[in-house]
């Protein structure tokens, strides 16, 4: 390490903020561009299974609540596009490295939503396991990054209430909603589980990254910790956990569980998942679609420019 | 009674139709900023629509809901007028029905602010901030788009052609409208036309658009017109979405 | 029994997705002629369609009819694979999507004209006639296109490599296909992919289209797959239309 | 008249069928052009309002019937066609002209169908004032015009009988489902008086296409039956015909009714129909849509016509 890294781990090691114009290493930079970008593609690609049941919700108000989330997750991308601009690095540039596929987003959005209780399992699982991950991200190195992922705690805890609480109406109501809660769950529960990624125990990556506080847990803690949560509010639901080998581990002080089939994670990422071409497609046919609206916004603003205060 | 239910179902109509198609955009905007504004606009007026349609239920007397009035009736028993039913076509064609209707929703609200009946003057003053936002950014885009490259000034006087004959519908005044008018309820709406039309001429001016002029105006003559439960083939499909989960599943609490 | 009312549904809902989507085109053909085919193609698929899922539901046994099954049952239970319920797109999609099913499905039709069950055999005896006919004119177009202007060939090769990776579905085995075939009911799906292997590489060479080889195929592992239930998004938007007025009127007669 | 215009005419007078290479008048050549074009284009056209309710038909019986119906129309599109193509007009030709808006289909065509009694009111009504005009047609003047007529009719009144049945159903049905029976008739009524054209008593144009057997009866007449066959079938149904100055009229022996609004007639014919867009517009999309569709076979003939036949 040169005198400045090490000057710079000094100060991660004493919890100090990392600000944008500061100096920092390469890697650091550019591991959390990486990271930062995904976590932003994952917001607005995370907009599309949830948006399919926007137009088919069943009620005025579940519309609302629905309509009001996928809003939110378009505004967390807005967070943390802003926070990776500040590492040097545009939102027109990442969105053009994930239309190109060369960046991912989470692979739990290559899953589609085939029923109502999806709309209870995505937020009660998917965003349980994000919060799981984001939570400790509040005290991540980088100050941007941070202060994004505070906003958005707030706001993705309160998401995950509301799929608890489509899934607890679901499961309270006729034997088909119960069902369909079941079924939910059958399907979301191991992608859900992958969400924290293969165990990283080997991984000299991940090492680094917690070094630099950019990751503050193995993705195993953050697994365990999320299957001992929501068992119980399975249970609480009366809903069971589709993992015969599901059972508490009082020595361990948690639960044992079945591992998801990595293979199927591998094929998702690969991009064989059963939505990777839509997803990615629709992201692509809104950019391509509104490329005149956003030119036309930009030559409006340039032949004003001197009149009136550029509107991009 | 039964024309002040009509009415109230006409207003509320608007605001769940138009909002359900704003909310198709969602996820699909052309830029981040545009699908946060156009999911805001949508849920601006399912919040409105549940409100008067809350209140047409409430009107009507009959122990339906909004929920039941959005959920349950057929085609036939909707009384939006055809332009908000229109499809999305483009971003400008959405644009474009937003502002136009906009600018009347606006007018209508502010005339209902002093209605004689107090829940539509309540319910009329808090959506009048609301719209007076959404009329500010949808003739903004007009505008800007307008004026901007040859291909958007294209495409948005294109969407005006096609939408404008739908316009007129708003202002027509029929046997309801006059009840509502004569018991102080609502502003005839053939009065809104005038002051729609200035701040029409004004914003297509701005954005160097061609007004339409005196064309075809569908559902002002004859029996037609959504007003009076004549919808275009779009609205059909619509419903056969929005309704499915409450048609599949009667009775059931989601 | 179960298993025998499953399969049924496999072969019925088949037909009746793959019917419905060529219906879409009715009256949007390229030509004429393809407008009447595309449409002779839809009858015999719903023709058949009411024979699969009437002999379903009478080895069900629990009183209901072909209609009760097509019209009431929510996405989940149905049976077909997905490859039918894939969206139309342009022409040249769906008529790759007409070749791979077809050549499937008259190898499928061919080896239940020897079923034990006398009235699937006749079903199938009707039926493998009529979709003989259908892979004769979807593969003849498949070569006319794969073969024709640089243009139609992109095309017909796009739609062969975003189609291809759904074709494993109908010939995995499972539980279901199993019991059926140790019942000397119906062959197991695998068995059949030899032949079908065959007619698509002789077609597809006389298209002058590159065989996608062994890619990626959808629902054949995991617990994915429309056999099993677990569908497209795209299904659930097919039957809001389609059970559109069964839902909204129950227990109506049309 | 020239002496082979009297004899033409003669052969008309005495019944004759005028057959494709035969010496015929160019009025007459172009006024049947201009017909039977128009009538190949109404079927194809027509195929529009019923082809919305495909996708939705209540159970697979009448999915198969209302499909099959529609696929009839297109066939007579097809054998219209090619009557007009004896007459030197290609049908390309006469697409093109549809699709730029110079020649016109049925206007009845242009009203929305929104419920599934729509079906059964386009059949009952449209299919009935339809046959109306098209039974005479089948002893018109040129042959393969009559021919093309003899099969058309003998579907068409197939057609009606459906579209009755259907509204039978309707009227037996539900209280919803009577309604909405009666308000497709209160949609279709004047729209289906209106397709016999208005009152032909002053029309010179008219005379001479009924002196060359083209034009069978006055359109007032024709009316005039299709009111008084229409009525006695409302009355079956059970629903008010919406017309309050309806009545028997003894002397005439007929009914006395009232006349369409003339000048919706004449808006809709101008392009200000409620569905004229959509419907030209849906024409002009499948044609060019599948414009590739078309290329590519023929080039695949032109490659291989030399060794099997062209396939186009």
């Amino acid at each position: 390490m040169t005198p400045e890294e090490v000057a710079f781990q000094d100060r991660i090691d004493r919890n100090e903020k990392i600000e944008p114009k500061e100096w920092m290493p390469d890697g650091y930079r550019k591991t959390l561009i990486r990271q930062i970008g995904q976590h932003a593609h994952s917001e607005i690609v995370g907009q599309l299974p949830e948006g399919n049941w926007i137009t088919r919700a069943p009620t005025l108000e579940r519309k609302a609540i629905l309509l009001a989330k996928v809003q939110d997750e378009a505004g967390h991308g807005l967070y943390l596009y802003s926070a990776a601009e500040t590492l040097g690095v545009s939102r027109d540039e990442l969105l053009e490295a994930l239309h190109a596929g060369k960046m991912k987003y989470s692979s739990i959005f290559n899953y589609p939503t085939l029923t109502w209780a999806d709309m209870g399992a995505v937020g009660w699982l998917v965003d349980g396991a994000a919060i799981m991950n984001q939570v400790p991200l509040q005290r991540t190195s980088y100050g941007p990054y941070s202060r994004a992922m505070i906003r958005i705690c707030k706001e993705e805890s309160f998401h995950q209430r509301q799929g608890y609480d489509i899934m607890m109406k679901m499961c309270a109501g006729t034997p088909e909603q119960k069902a369909m809660a079941q079924d939910a769950l059958n399907r979301f529960w191991y992608p859900a589980l992958m969400m924290f990624g293969p165990s990283d125990k080997d991984s000299v990556h991940s090492a680094q990254s917690m070094a630099w506080r950019i990751k503050m847990n193995t993705n195993d803690e953050l697994r365990q910790k999320f299957v001992d949560q929501t068992v119980p509010q399975a249970k609480f639901l009366g809903l069971t956990v589709p993992d015969p080998d599901l059972q508490w581990n009082e020595e361990k002080g948690g639960h044992d569980f079945s591992e998801p089939d990595w293979s199927e994670f591998y094929a998702v990422l690969a991009g064989n998942g059963p939505c990777n071409a839509e997803r990615l497609g629709a992201r692509v046919k809104a950019w391509d679609d509104g490329a005149w609206f956003r030119e036309g916004l930009m030559a409006h603003a340039a032949k004003h420019s001197g009149g009136r205060v550029a509107a991009e | 009674q039964p024309e002040f239910t009509e009415w109230l179902q006409r207003v509320g109509d608007n605001c769940l139709i138009l909002g359900h198609r704003l909310s198709e955009w969602c996820g699909h905007g052309p830029a981040l900023e545009e699908d946060i504004a156009i999911a805001n606009q949508s849920l601006d007026l399912i919040g409105q629509c549940q409100l008067w349609l809350g209140l047409a239920a409430e009107v009507e007397g009959r122990g339906r809901s909004a929920d039941d009035l959005a959920y349950l009736r057929d085609v036939l028993a909707f009384r939006n007028v055809v332009l908000v039913e229109r499809p999305n076509g483009d971003f400008g064609q959405t644009l474009m029905r937003q502002f136009l209707f906009d600018a009347f929703h606006l007018e209508l609200l502010r005339g209902l602010e002093s209605s004689t009946d107090a829940r539509v003057a309540d319910i009329a003053s808090k959506a009048v901030k609301e719209v007076a936002y959404h009329l500010e950014r949808s003739a903004d885009l007009v505008i800007r788009l307008g004026d901007g490259t040859a291909d958007s000034h294209a495409r948005m006087q294109k969407a005006l052609d096609l939408l404008f004959p739908y316009t007129g519908e708003m202002f027509a005044d029929d046997a309801t409208d006059r009840a509502m008018a004569n018991a102080g309820i609502a502003p005839l709406p053939s009065t809104l036309k005038p002051a729609w039309d200035a701040v029409v001429a004004e914003v297509l001016t701005a954005a160097s658009l061609t007004h339409p002029g005196e064309v075809w105006q569908h559902g002002t003559t004859g029996t037609g017109g959504g007003k009076r439960g004549i919808h275009s083939e779009h609205l059909g499909y619509l419903l056969a979405e929005m309704q499915f989960l409450q048609r599949a599943y009667p009775g059931a609490t989601w």
